[in-house]
């Protein structure tokens, strides 16, 4: 089942999403995280962030919005107790960096460079939910080409950039981290959307406006898929709304050499392993590999 | 996955929901379970229920005030539930020489049920002053009068005294010639009440929150409350149970 | 029940969205069509198109992908026979245009001046299903302002003119048509998405890709209306995913004038009289008028 | 809004729904509705049945192959329904001098076991060739005799002829002694098939045509299907039922 993404080899391409499985030790309890094809923990930032103010989540049709706003541990945080943690459970462990510039994303690309039982660094230009940075990277190639930059001249670690559903391009956007060194690219980030609370008349979440995943948002997530694929020689990551072996497939066959299973990991924090399990007779009966899936919708 | 084993509707618009897993919960009072029917995308998240009873049987009590509540009600016996948890920190038993006080508002009477049969069965007994907004809206007071003393207050005073459930909790915190600790759960507004009302008699109070929860498991950050500190909780991994002055300032 | 958009007056704030009422008289054996405050028919051209090859429709999470491809009676047919029927039913007619040009939409809205019976031209910047026009010229304001333009010079009517969620900038393509000469502004037309039938490894679209529409991308288009509300001054009604009461308060809280229901229709094509009804009494119990409403969220 | 008044389940991932709205539908064989019920959001759009039954009682046969379906089998009496139609063209009724033949495909048998039952009571008998993969996929077979004369195939010769129902066809199609209408539902391959064999003998033959459906009004132009002329027809308003040589290039 394994699959390769430039560098970076998983054994599998049913990873989870960041921000939905915590830093992955939380659920060492109810299931085998080292299963799992990879683990992109919670964003990371320097320092630790407390995050937005409440409330942070709502539900709407077919998924839900958040703002959490990268509540976070922190970096010495991080690789002084979790990281360590994970390496003895075994996890393949991604990180997903958050920082507010270049520069910070460059810094915390060469301190995470010298820690061991790291597989990749993923790059969150595109996190709809904080003031500084986070998506105004992602909506124009120029900023995400100068933060995949400054990360790539700083780690040997395999770089996945995180692309936003709202760049303006998001083909150009992908061309231009690829061309500065991004590995592979993983999308959808979520993309904004407001929900109003009619009888209080106040927004449903604290910072007014949050990120929608979930199920509602996938054919948008599989459309950009297809169409980076299409544009860019790059091997991707499909994430949207997957919740079960059909959706994976849905997203493989758009162009996806790996997905990531995001909201819905909190109904089921074993939804990973069981698709995986499901995905693995899938390719058996029908006799494919993982890799023979990429791409393979007939649009002519 | 559990399976619903019955469904009892102690008053319109309540179900009492009973179901058995493939193994024993084992939950202690004010944990919680976030629970999910095989209803597909519509709502796609569980929804947090305190445990009204937890071990040879499992049960919860559920208000209707949405759409997943709405379906939760709907379901019948045998029907598959998905039951994550128990999770959170539930209430400490009250000492030896605490005389428990129990405070409920409305639902919030799901996680002092549980509280008081506990009590009950490690030889206390406690004292449940359970307010509602009328006599439609009191589940499960028959049954806890079994193994506490119970008071039940109604705004518009049909059942029980009329009033809010504040007005004999202050006369009893007032009669000073026990020793008492308080436990609520109900609306915002009445617990800030009857923690201030603690506070200022300086009695412990434990009260138990909501928050909207995605994962129930502490990892999303998504069920962040702003305590007394400054500083964000999270209801699931914190709480549900609060001391009630790390919550509000005094 | 009144609002005023503009120079256009309704008798209530509840819209049919084009392309989702066909052109009002299918329904008039059904319901009183008279009773909506405005039916926006389906898009019309100057000749008449065929549109996309089959399927053209698919369901996805709480939502539905479309790719219809404006077909469509043209322009003839449209005020010689269903134009006549609309006024005899007493039904509000906005039009809905589509042009591959801005010529061609002046055209059209030149031809429809001198026809009675029309309240006003809905201007389809904004449809992602079609190769030439459509979108394009609702993505960026130079074009969406030339469209305008060309629309307004040759008309007396008054002219909405309806917007893209793909917009890199909504906002500014608003402030660029309010500039040119619209009256008010709709949005939000649909977002493209794909879905893709694993089986047969097909899109399940026959043109790949089509628009989102539905209660799944409700959150984003009470964003988009919130945003454009907060930025321009100029009379807003919202679309998307509205299916009952609550949802129209949403939209009028985020600011919209008045709201145009679509997908809803399919199932119940009643929906917008029986969500007039509840408004009504919902204006009545809290004695507020519709115009009091309006950007009335709070998110201070 | 109609409700359900009974299901019956005729076989393994069938539902045979009987509702009764306001008024009585009084559809003709052929014509379909547009179905719902009351899930929320998930599916959103309505789901298209043709009538097996109408006027005293109306009926749906439901073959479970998605998300909608495994709901509406879900169904249980009293449920609401939402109902929209009767709609679409159904089939003429056959001349008095041409003998009928139907051929279903699978859970094609619902307009044919109503058009059967409907040229029974117009004095004529249907001989009804009804194809399914086995035994455990032919619904409705039992009752369709009651009133008409039947011949079973299945691929695997579980039940009747072993092969393909087009092979029964033929036969009957080749004895030119009576003249002969064709009537058929079933999957696309098969009515291409039919109507390939009808063609070549010169034969009348009405097809009924599936397609994804929003509206089932004509309104929506979603449901559309290339003709034999290159241009579309939609499903809901021209058809569901068509000449076949309307849709196959001969
Ligand atoms: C720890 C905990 C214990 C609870 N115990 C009980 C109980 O024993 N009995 C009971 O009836 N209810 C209890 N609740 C509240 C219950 O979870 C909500 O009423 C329920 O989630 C509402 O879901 P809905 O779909 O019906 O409503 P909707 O309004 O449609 O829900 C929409 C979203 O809002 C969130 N939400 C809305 N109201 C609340 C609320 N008050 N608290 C948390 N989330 C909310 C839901 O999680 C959901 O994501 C508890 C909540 C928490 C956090
Ligand atoms: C005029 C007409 C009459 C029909 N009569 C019957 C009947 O009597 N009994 C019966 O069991 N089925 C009938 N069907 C097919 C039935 O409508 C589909 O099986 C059903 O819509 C599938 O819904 P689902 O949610 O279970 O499947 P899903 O695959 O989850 O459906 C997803 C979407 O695809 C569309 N779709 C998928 N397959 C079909 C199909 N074969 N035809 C049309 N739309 C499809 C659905 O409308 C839906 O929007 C008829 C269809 C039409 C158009
Ligand atoms: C509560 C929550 C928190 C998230 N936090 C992060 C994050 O820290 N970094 C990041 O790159 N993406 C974050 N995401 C986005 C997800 O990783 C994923 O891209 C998105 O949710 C879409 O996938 P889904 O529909 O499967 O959830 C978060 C999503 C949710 C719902
Ligand atoms: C089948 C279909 C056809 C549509 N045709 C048109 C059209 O001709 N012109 C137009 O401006 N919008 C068209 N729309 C977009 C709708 O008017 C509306 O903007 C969109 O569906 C979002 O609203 P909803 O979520 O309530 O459906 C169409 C939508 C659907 C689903
Ligand atoms: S509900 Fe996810 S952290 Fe509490
Ligand atoms: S289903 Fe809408 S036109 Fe046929």
């Amino acid at each position: 089942m394994a699959v390769r993404l430039g560098p970076l080899e998983l054994k599998n391409p049913i990873m989870v999403a960041s921000g939905t499985f915590g830093y992955g030790v939380e659920y060492a309890d109810v299931m085998d995280i080292s299963a799992i094809g990879a683990i992109s923990v919670k964003g990371i930032s320097l320092e630790p962030r407390a995050g937005n103010p409440p409330p942070r989540i709502c539900e709407t049709p077919a998924g839900m919005i958040n703002a959490i706003g990268l509540a976070n541990i922190g970096y010495d945080a991080f690789v002084q107790t979790t990281l360590p943690r994970l390496r003895e459970l075994g996890a393949t462990v991604v990180v997903n960096l958050y920082g507010t510039s270049a520069d910070e994303f460059a810094e915390l690309a060469e301190r995470f460079d010298s820690q061991e039982g790291i597989a990749a660094l993923e790059v969150n230009i595109s996190c709809p939910n904080v003031k500084a940075g986070g998506i105004h990277f992602g909506v124009r190639p120029e900023p995400a080409a100068a933060v995949t930059r400054a990360v790539r001249e700083r780690t040997g670690l395999p770089v996945i950039v995180k692309l936003s559903p709202e760049a303006v391009n998001i083909a150009e956007v992908a061309k231009a981290a690829r061309e500065a060194g991004a590995d592979a690219l993983s999308l959808i980030n979520t993309i904004r959307g407001m929900s109003i609370d009619v009888e209080t008349r106040r927004p449903r979440l604290g910072s007014v406006m949050g990120g929608m995943s979930g199920p509602a948002i996938r054919p948008l997530a599989v459309r950009l898929v297809y169409e980076v694929h299409k544009a860019v020689d790059v091997p991707l990551i499909g994430i949207g709304g997957i919740s079960c072996l059909r959706d994976v497939l849905e997203f493989m066959m758009a162009g996806a050499t790996a997905v990531q299973i995001g909201t819905a990991n909190y109904t089921n924090p074993r939804t990973s392993l069981e698709i995986l399990s499901d995905f693995e007779k899938y390719c058996l009966e029908r006799g494919v590999t993982p890799a023979e899936l990429v791409g393979t919708v007939k649009t002519n | 996955m559990a399976r619903v084993t019955q469904v009892r509707y102690p008053e319109q618009g309540y179900a009492l929901i009973w179901f058995r897993g493939d193994r024993q919960l084992a939950g202690n009072p004010g944990q919680f379970v976030m629970v999910r029917g095989d209803w597909g995308n519509d709502p796609i998240l569980g929804r947090a229920f305190s445990l009204v009873e937890s071990g040879e049987e499992e049960a919860i009590l559920v208000r209707v005030v949405g759409v997943g509540t709405r379906r939760l009600a709907e379901l019948k016996p045998d029907d598959p539930l998905w039951v994550l948890g128990p999770s959170g920190h539930g209430f400490a038993l009250p000492a030896s020489d605490q005389n428990p006080v129990l405070v409920a508002g409305g639902v919030g009477i799901a996680p002092l049920y549980f509280l008081a049969k506990k009590i009950r069965e490690t030889g206390g007994r406690a004292t449940v002053l359970y307010g509602a907004r009328n006599n439609r809206e009191t589940p499960l007071a028959e049954e806890i009068e079994e193994f506490a003393d119970l008071v039940v207050t109604t705004e518009d005073g049909s059942a029980g005294r009329r009033g809010l459930v504040t007005e004999p909790l202050a006369e009893i915190l007032d009669d000073t010639s026990v020793a008492r600790i308080v436990y609520s759960c109900g609306p915002e507004a009445m617990l800030e009440a009857v923690a201030r009302a603690c506070v200022d008699r300086q009695v412990e109070c434990q009260i138990a929150l909501e928050s909207p929860m995605a994962c129930g498991k502490g990892t999303c950050k998504g069920c962040a409350v702003l305590a007394a500190d400054g500083r964000y909780r999270y209801v699931c991994s914190d709480g549900p149970v609060f001391e009630s002055r790390e919550i509000y300032k005094s």
